[in-house]
């Protein structure tokens, strides 16, 4: 758990039945180690079944400094269920550490307890969990927080850590609620500090916080939310949907309090449309949905583009097509998002890779969709929306409050027209309630006016405008469009990157270095338009260039291809699960041998 | 529980249980509800109420969109359809058009029905398809874990309604009354056996059938439609309310703070089914149009 | 194809060791489990004094590597406590609700320390030295150069004698008749011994017979025993070393024959025929002595284990104690017993 | 909705049961008796069908008065029985099942409803009219006593004979003070014979002179009653040509159950330094613990078997070794070794390995050809078993191979009116199947008096509203019996050594009862099958069920469980894996989980 520069790095997997308090254990795990200052990324996986049936894992790894992703092997399991466990036990590094239920309830036929597939080379942890719980509070329901005492007491953490985050946590609730989860807190954490440890080592130092810096702990979603409030959302209207409902929820209790307003409507054809109204009475306007949601706005979204309304639309993306894995994470909605709807229909399309991406990502949205006056699609997915990581926020506010190019640009004479032919191609938008700015917009194809036209000449014209204005958000300030890291110079093996991924993609990346691999990864974070020059310039560098992505058609290996004409390798995953570094790294080797013979 | 209990024999009770055939319509598979759910006693009614009327297996369809309750047809051993959230009705739709000789049922949740899908349910009501509709109402969103829902009480606070939800809960059984449902009931998961009953006459009936069913989640909502107060505040309709007086039905159906259990309105009248038939014998020819009418009131065959 | 047979061992000492090895030798298909209640793979009991040389990882007293068990497709069950083996239908149950099948199953679960009963009121007072874990907390709770107050002695207890003595410690032996166990001695030879262990350092205090344990008072050592004459001594930590008795009980509703162990026929068969017993935990009838006796030390035991494994795959070999067991005093005048040797 | 259901529970009412108002219900369905026999297995184990679990709530709830009636009503002896039974309800009780801890001290619970009540507590018995009978008992021990008791109760005149000074049999000179104090004998004696019972004590029957004749008795009395227990040591023949049949005939060589009669007589007693004990039973560790308070310094008890196969409580061979007394196994004595002027050295033993099961459940222990081996001691007691005798007898009575006389479940002997009952009939048992023995055959003399059975055995079914317990209890540790510091034991033969539960412990220790007797039943009509029960449940004690075993006798087996949907016809309590923490009856949402009190009661006819 303590790794050779004596930094920590140790990943728990707590893993149960739904209705064991699997995801809510690991909660308190990661919230309690980021509290403590260590740096956390965490990542839930749980089925469709609110309880009762189905696997849930919680996976925490806790580290000194930051990491990109989750590590393949776990130093300490956590079973709450052992038909769910077993097959996990083989996750568990060499002297890594099985928690288990101590005593059963039911008889077991032989293999069925989880004592029976421990390795002699793991360490065994047998735990009363249920009794305890029981002793502690009459009730079995808290076994889920007796593990949590028994982790803290075993490796020496802190409790005050956990009983803070569990007050916290239960807070709403009623005080007994409290009260008993912190009795069966300290009784395991107790039964954990006296145990025999069969391993001495204890967890290292957490890394100093740099002075004026308060680290927190977020998911993807929540980074979302606070990138919304920080760019001065003003409307959001959504419609629950997996994995993204977290934001409505999340904005639902943060927005009001900033002066913006937050709606549930009745499904999201009505979301979008609400945000594509408010746009265009001149509001910071978004809503949020997955795959099947992106779907039903299309047509929405049409009108968005043809209208040029700025909207925002954060999609968090799930196992598809139809309903497909609600639960599981993908990255195939890209063609959806830059093709999707009738027509040339082209918008922003934004990717972040990484939970303090998705903070700036969602500022710097509402700025473009603004300044270009176009709907900008936010591409999350599941395992970026629901994961943990500490991030440093901002110091001050990095967002610009107002970029809308407004009725004072208008510099022609005659009546004003909404849709002028300009330098730029955006033109001067004024907002309803403005003086001398009355105009239609219109799903119908239309002149600079505004007025219906399907003049041949009109209509290219207008295409032109809609496509060309986007251009500019190539370049839009402070704002990362792509990023190269690693080697600099010729290289063997060039990894490309798009969304959650890249986190794998980087830790594969530092491995590959490691073994003397001359390696460098890119992360491409403006999916449409694509950043072209930027993208052939890095494979210029690339002896061979592989691009990891979590669908089976390789949507933006296609994308590129067909846009630069080059060879790349597709690493094409659709498992429903995170790509594993180790995948990414047999890779990279495979080329990097090819190219050496 | 003081009242008088006398002993109860476990064989005598699986003797009537397993032998009156009931559980052929379940599937093998156990429910993955919450424990506790209402939509347990559902369950535990539709198969009951199928059984009564002898549906064979192949001819029930159940049909449903997407939430809790929409899992249900997992749960049956009959034909089933877990379409898209509130497009249930639609899709039921079209089996009935396309097989008059199925029994179908629809099925969804308060937020499947009334949010999503609320555009569908008068088209549905008012074209008189020949299917059942039973709401599972919980007045909250369970699959996403506890939204509010169009049932949801007023000032309901949920994730998406921190500082209490500002809208009116919907009132499903005068919306069902007000667009021409042809047959209204309501029944309570807390009460098994009316339930099961009211099942059964449901699908009984020729026409759009809409059963309301009010049934607690025992995850997400611990305050208001709970069993312990739904077992205090539901009645039964009294005993002299006349089924075919529309206007007294809305007044009982008006008297949400004591939700009334039985069936609220029924009338007789040409189906979907009904329309095509005469659609068709109008346009052929030789046929008088009165006989089409008989005709039209002929019980379209049902393999029950 | 038909299911192999499965062979299991409880206890993960020598003798199960001895006879897993054995087994995989002669019958390379079988299915070998070892149950252990302890959380550790197989370790040596004779190195536990080491733990006060400062030894105070596990992984350095294994006797093999943890791989070795898959190397040889041995399970190993650890942190598993048998409960409850049932001869008739060969099934084993755990104290977890597990239930395993068997088809040859092996005793080897050894014995534990005994504490006559007079002193029971006083077990919380004790510390004990028979695993890793308890040796490591003994070792915690002696402070350096501190003093033991060893009750009785035993050959066990006198080998943690030579080893805290020669570290630094004290140790005070309450001799009885205990003191020389498993060693039958005779009476005369008795203070020839006692002198020895004098000479090695320990010092001797005899014929007292100790009826109650104290902690210390403030400022006082940690313990204190007192004796029938109303005196008394003090010490850090009092150990009881009386020998060992078997760990049986799980077998009781086996249906098996059981005294104090396992009664077992010089082919440490028990009276169930599929049920084998090995090492400190059987008693074996010897024709000699014409009685079920005890055979102690680890050559005995490993023996044990290795001729149990044999006869449960075929042969028909009868156990004879190796070595010679007498106790003697050496050269250097100080006490040298076979069971040190290993 | 509780109208809708009394409808359904109408119909579900069986033809056996009978209502009473407040909800109660009497049956004798076997299905319900069935019930209570499975489980409530402390009560079924126990001989005299104590209702353990009535008792340990009243003690729960303080009414150590009630505790102490309900234990009279089935043991009519708890002061003593509380103190020296051998307790086969322990082992049985279901806190001792794998996974669910130690048992209950059923037995100190017993003891401390009797010490605890308030002095003066007023006996609560409902007494029979007169009925002009008049019943002979022979003996006052156990058996009789508690048949005296029973028939007096029942209305009848009742005279003990009995041929000691004091009433009590084996309890008063069989068992020693430090094991059951006399006062305490005293007094539950007389609770016992209080209703009239004549005692008559120095009187001997037999042929002899001076001694009363069975026939006389016979036709003096409607009928009479022989309980003369098994007095009469089992002999112990030893080669050497010593003490074929009277060990006696040298020093220091006794028969134990001799040595505490005399010693309990009054007679003064010593032992020698070095003690052996020769026998397993209560006997052998009583001769064993009263040596060594006589000064005996090494006691050694030396069995053919092993600790583990002998008939005495595991609480009872701790205390022996506590107190410092040393326990041999596999060894039988072969003979005397006795020095020339006639004085004990010691036992010679021949080493033994177990053999097979004896049909009274007890090992036999075969010894080896020429394994023998000498073991110096200078007293010998020996104490390996007690016979009944019957030479007194004037009145022809048909006896079995035995010996002992033939009697049917009834205690009716050959001869019409003569009955037997206790030791006398079954050899040597324990107190507790004496007593229940006694109870027995006095109700077969009821019968056989009355020309008609006037009472009989059925269920009560009555409504508890609510758990009466909480899961927290499970946990708590079993409460041992406080016993006198080892110094203080050897100073009088007469101090007892355990010395009872106070108020706080019994309150501890009752709390960990299961309650048994309370039964949670899942009402199908209203069950909806959602499994929130098996959620919450604590053991594997709900269960998804297709069918259930029924035996022969009309009672049920085991619960055939499925995991499959449409097998489930029930979801059902399994009362034997239940224990009775009310989780389930919180949770369930349709509430159509009930809790009832079942328990035996007896009826007039």
């Amino acid at each position: 758990m303590v790794d050779r520069n004596g930094s920590t790095d140790i990943q728990f997997a707590i893993i149960g039945s739904a209705g064991d308090g699997t995801i809510a254990a690991g909660d308190i795990l990661k919230r309690a180690m980021a509290g403590l200052g260590y740096k956390v990324i965490a990542f839930d996986i749980y089925p469709a079944e609110i309880r009762g049936f189905g696997k849930c894992i919680s996976r925490v790894r806790v580290t000194t400094e930051q990491a990109y992703s989750l590590k393949r092997h776990s130093d300490v399991l956590v079973s709450l269920d052992d038909s769910y466990a077993i097959p996990h036990v083989g996750e568990v590094c060499d002297y890594g550490a099985v928690i288990y239920e101590a005593s059963p309830i039911a008889r077991l036929p032989e293999g069925a307890h989880i004592t029976a597939h421990i390795r002699p080379t793991q360490l065994p942890y047998g735990l009363n969990q249920r009794e305890i719980s029981e002793r502690a509070t009459s009730a079995a329901r808290s076994r889920n927080i007796v593990i949590l005492g028994y982790l803290a007491g075993l490796y020496g953490i802190d409790p005050q850590a956990f009983r803070d985050v569990i007050a916290a946590k239960f807070e709403r609730k009623a005080a007994i609620v409290t009260t008993s989860n912190t009795t069966a807190f300290d009784a395991a954490y107790e039964v954990g500090r006296t145990v025999f440890k069969l391993d001495q080592g204890s967890l290292g130092e957490p890394a100093p916080a740099k002075s004026g810096e308060t680290a927190t702990m977020m998911t993807g979603n929540g980074a979302i939310v606070r990138g919304c409030i920080d760019a001065g959302l003003d409307t959001f209207f959504g419609y629950p949907i997996t994995p993204a409902t977290t934001i409505l929820e999340r904005l639902a209790a943060e927005l009001p309090r900033h002066g913006g307003r937050v709606l549930q409507t009745e499904d999201e054809i009505s979301a979008i449309s609400a945000t594509i109204g408010a746009g265009y009475a001149g509001a910071r306007a978004a809503t949020a949905t997955s795959g099947p949601g992106l779907a039903l706005m299309a047509e929405m979204l049409g009108l968005g583009v043809m209208g040029e309304i700025p909207s925002v639309v954060f999609v968090s993306q799930r196992g598809g097509p139809s309903t497909g894995m609600p639960t599981k994470t993908e990255q195939s909605d890209l063609n959806m998002a830059v093709f999707g709807g009738a027509g040339d229909a082209q918008r922003i399309v934004l990717a972040p890779t990484n939970v303090d991406g998705c903070y700036r990502t969602a500022g710097k949205a509402f700025e473009m969709a603004e300044k270009y006056q176009t709907p900008v699609i936010v591409l999350l997915d599941l395992y970026l929306s629901n994961r943990y990581e500490t991030v440093v926020p901002p110091a001050k506010n990095p967002f610009a409050p107002d970029l809308n190019k407004g009725l004072e640009a208008w510099r022609g004479d005659g009546d004003y027209q909404r849709y002028q032919q300009t330098e730029d191609h955006v033109s001067p938008r004024a907002l309803p309630g403005e003086d001398g700015g009355m105009h239609t917009v219109t799903g119908l194809e239309h002149s600079e006016l505004g007025k219906p036209s399907d003049l041949p000449e009109n209509h290219m014209a207008m295409s032109a405008k809609r496509h060309e204005k986007l251009k500019a958000a190539l370049t839009h300030p402070d704002f990362t469009i792509c990023k190269r890291f690693g080697d600099e110079g010729p290289i063997d093996v060039g990894i490309l990157g798009w969304g959650s991924t890249f986190g794998e993609i980087l830790e594969a990346m530092f491995a590959a270095q490691a073994e003397g691999i001359r390696c460098s990864a890119m992360k491409v974070v403006m999916l449409s338009p694509l950043p072209e020059e930027q993208i052939a310039a890095f494979m210029d560098d690339c002896d061979a260039v592989l691009l990891p992505e979590l669908n089976y058609e390789g949507q933006l290996a296609n994308l590129i291809s067909g846009a630069l004409g080059r060879p790349l390798t597709r690493l094409n995953r659709a498992t429903g699960a995170p790509m594993q570094v180790e995948e990414i790294l047999a890779e990279v080797r495979r080329l990097a041998r090819a190219k050496a013979a | 529980m003081t009242e008088p209990l006398k002993p109860v024999y476990l064989e005598d009770k699986l003797k009537q249980v397993r032998g009156d055939g009931h559980l052929r319509y379940r599937s093998r598979s156990l429910p993955t509800w919450c424990p506790g759910c209402g939509y347990f006693s559902v369950a535990e009614g539709v198969t009951v109420a199928l059984n009564r009327l002898q549906v064979p297996l192949k001819d029930a369809v159940v049909v449903s969109g997407i939430g809790c309750a929409s899992r249900f047809p997992f749960f049956m051993d009959t034909y089933g359809l877990h379409t898209l959230h509130g497009r249930t009705l639609p899709v039921a739709t079209g089996v009935k058009v396309a097989n008059e000789a199925l029994t179908v049922i629809a099925v969804g949740g308060d937020g499947d029905a009334f949010a999503i899908g609320g555009g569908h349910i008068p088209h549905a009501a008012r074209r008189n398809v020949d299917i059942t509709y039973m709401v599972f109402d919980n007045g909250v969103y369970g699959l996403t874990k506890g939204q509010t829902s169009p049932t949801s009480v007023y000032g309901f606070v949920t994730p998406s309604t921190p500082y209490e939800s500002h809208d009116q809960p919907l009132n499903p059984l005068m919306m069902l009354l007000s667009y021409g449902a042809s047959w209204v009931g309501q029944a309570y998961a807390g009460h098994q056996h009316h339930l099961s009953d009211m099942i059964a006459e449901a699908i009984a009936h020729r026409g759009f059938s809409y059963l309301h069913i009010l049934s607690p989640c025992v995850t997400f909502d611990k305050t208001e439609m709970t069993y312990a107060n739904l077992d205090i505040r539901v009645r039964d309709l009294p005993a002299d309310h006349d089924p075919s007086d529309r206007l007294a039905a809305m007044k009982h159906a008006a008297a949400t703070g004591h939700p009334a259990l039985g069936l609220y309105f029924r009338e007789e009248r040409p189906t979907l089914g009904d329309g095509f038939a005469d659609v068709a014998t109008r346009a052929g020819r030789k046929t008088k149009t009165g006989a089409a009418r008989a005709g039209g009131k002929k019980k379209t065959a049902k393999s029950k | 194809m038909a299911e192999a047979t499965h062979n299991v061992i409880i206890g993960n000492g020598s003798a199960g060791n001895g006879a897993a090895i054995t087994l995989r030798e002669r019958d390379p298909d079988s299915r070998i489990t070892i149950i252990t209640m302890s959380s550790l793979p197989f370790y040596n009991r004779y190195d536990l004094p080491r733990v006060f040389r400062g030894c105070h990882d596990w992984r350095e007293i294994l006797v093999h590597p943890p791989e070795y068990y898959d190397d040889n497709r041995i399970t190993l069950r650890r942190n598993s406590r048998v409960i409850d083996v049932d001869g008739r239908s060969r099934t084993i149950t755990f104290a977890h609700n597990e239930v395993m099948h068997y088809d040859q199953l092996l005793v080897c679960a050894g014995g534990r320390g005994y504490l006559p009963e007079e002193l029971s009121d006083y077990y919380h007072l004790m510390h004990g030295f028979h695993s890793f874990e308890s040796a490591m907390i003994t070792h915690d709770a002696l402070p350096q150069g501190g003093t033991l107050l060893m009750l009785g002695g035993d050959m066990i207890g006198l080998d943690l004698a030579r080893t805290l003595i020669d570290v630094g410690y004290r140790v005070v032996l309450l001799a009885n008749e205990y003191t020389f166990w498993p060693h039958r001695i005779e009476p005369e030879e008795r203070d020839g011994f006692l002198a020895a262990l004098e000479r090695m350092g320990l010092e001797v205090v005899d014929g007292m017979h100790p009826v109650a344990i104290e902690e210390g008072a403030a400022g006082k050592p940690a313990r204190r025993v007192l004796f029938d004459d109303g005196s008394d001594v003090d010490g850090d930590v009092v150990m009881p070393f009386y020998g060992l008795m078997p760990t049986a009980e799980f077998m009781l509703g086996s249906g098996v024959d059981i005294e104090r162990g396992l009664l077992v026929n010089p082919q440490l068969q028990s009276t169930d025929p599929r049920i084998w017993a090995a090492g400190d935990v059987c008693q074996i009838w010897s024709e000699a002595d014409k009685e079920y006796r005890f055979y102690y030390g680890w050559t005995n035991v490993r023996q044990m284990g290795e001729v149990a494994a044999r006869n449960v795959t075929g042969a028909s070999e009868d156990f004879k104690g190796v070595g010679d067991e007498r106790l003697h005093v050496g050269k250097d005048g100080y006490i040298q017993s076979p069971f040190w040797e290993y | 909705m509780s109208e809708r259901r009394n409808r359904e529970r109408e119909t579900a009412a069986p033809a056996a049961a009978a209502p009473e108002a407040g909800g109660v219900w009497y049956s004798d369905d076997p299905r319900d008796i069935g019930w209570v026999k499975e489980n409530i297995p402390c009560q079924s184990a126990c001989p005299a069908g104590t209702n353990i679990p009535g008792y340990i709530q009243a003690i729960m709830e303080k009414k150590y008065g009630q505790a102490y009636e309900i234990n009279r009503e089935a043991n009519v002896l708890p002061g003593i029985l509380g103190r020296i039974c051998s307790r086969p309800c322990e082992e049985f009780c279901r806190h001792a099942q794998p996974g669910n801890g130690e048992t209950v001290n059923i037995c100190h619970l017993k003891r401390a409803s009797s010490d605890l009540k308030h002095v003066g507590h007023r006996i609560t018995e409902s007494l029979y009219g007169p009925s002009g009978k008049r019943v002979a008992i022979v003996g006052a021990g156990p058996a009789g006593v508690a048949a005296a008791h029973d028939l007096s109760l029942l209305g009848h005149d009742v005279a003990i004979f009995e041929r000691e000074s004091d009433p009590g049999g084996m309890l008063r000179y069989g068992i020693p003070a430090f094991r059951l104090p006399r006062d305490i004998l005293q007094v539950e004696l007389h609770n016992a014979l209080r209703l009239g019972v004549e005692l008559r004590t120095g009187i001997e029957i037999g042929k002899g002179k001076g001694q009363l004749p069975l026939a006389k008795l016979r036709k003096d009395f409607d009928a009479v009653l022989l309980s003369t227990g098994s007095m009469a040591s089992v002999n112990l023949p030893l080669k050497g040509g010593i003490g074929k049949d009277d060990p006696d005939s040298i020093d220091s060589v006794e028969y134990g159950l001799y040595f505490l009669m005399g010693l309990h007589r009054g007679e003064k007693k010593t032992v020698g330094k070095r003690v052996a004990v020769v026998g397993a039973g209560f006997t052998a560790l009583d001769c064993a613990r009263v040596a060594k308070r006589l000064g005996g310094t090494e006691v050694t008890i030396h069995i053919r078997t092993a600790e583990e196969y002998i008939p005495v409580t595991k609480d009872e061979i701790f205390e022996c070794k506590r107190e410092g007394i040393r326990i041999k196994g596999l060894r039988s004595p072969s003979q005397l070794v006795v020095d020339d002027d006639g004085r004990l050295r010691g036992i010679e033993f021949a080493q033994n390995r177990l053999g097979g099961w004896r049909d009274n459940g007890r090992r036999q222990a075969i010894p080896i050809e020429g394994s023998e081996f000498f073991e110096p001691c200078d007293t010998l007691l020996i104490a390996i078993g007690q016979r009944t005798v019957n030479d007194y007898l004037d009145v022809k009575l048909e006896l079995d191979r035995w010996g002992s006389v033939k009697a049917d479940e009834n205690g009716q002997t050959s001869r019409k009116g003569i009955f037997a009952a206790g030791d006398y009939v079954t050899g040597p048992t324990t107190i507790i199947e004496a007593i229940g023995n006694g109870r027995r055959v006095a109700a077969g003399i009821d019968t056989w008096l009355m020309g008609r059975q006037r009472r009989r055995q059925v269920v009560r079914i009555e409504p508890v509203a609510e758990p009466l317990r909480e899961r927290g209890f499970d946990f708590i540790e079993r409460q041992h019996m406080p016993t006198a510091p080892l110094s203080e034991r050897n100073k009088a033969l007469t101090n007892e050594v355990e010395t009872g539960y106070d108020e706080a412990l019994a309150a501890t220790e009752s709390k960990r009862c299961y309650l048994c007797n309370l039964k949670y039943q899942i009402d199908i009509d209203n069950c909806i099958y959602c499994r929130a029960c098996i959620e919450v449940a604590p053991k594997n004690c709900i269960k998804l069920v297709e069918g259930v075993e029924i035996r022969n006798d009309g009672t049920y087996g085991e619960l055939l469980e499925t995991k499959q949907w449409d097998e489930v016809g029930a979801i059902w309590i399994d009362n034997n894996e239940c224990i009775r923490c009310g989780a389930c009856f919180m949770v369930c949402p349709t509430r159509c989980i009930s809790i009832t009190r079942n328990e035996f009661v007896t009826q007039d006819i």
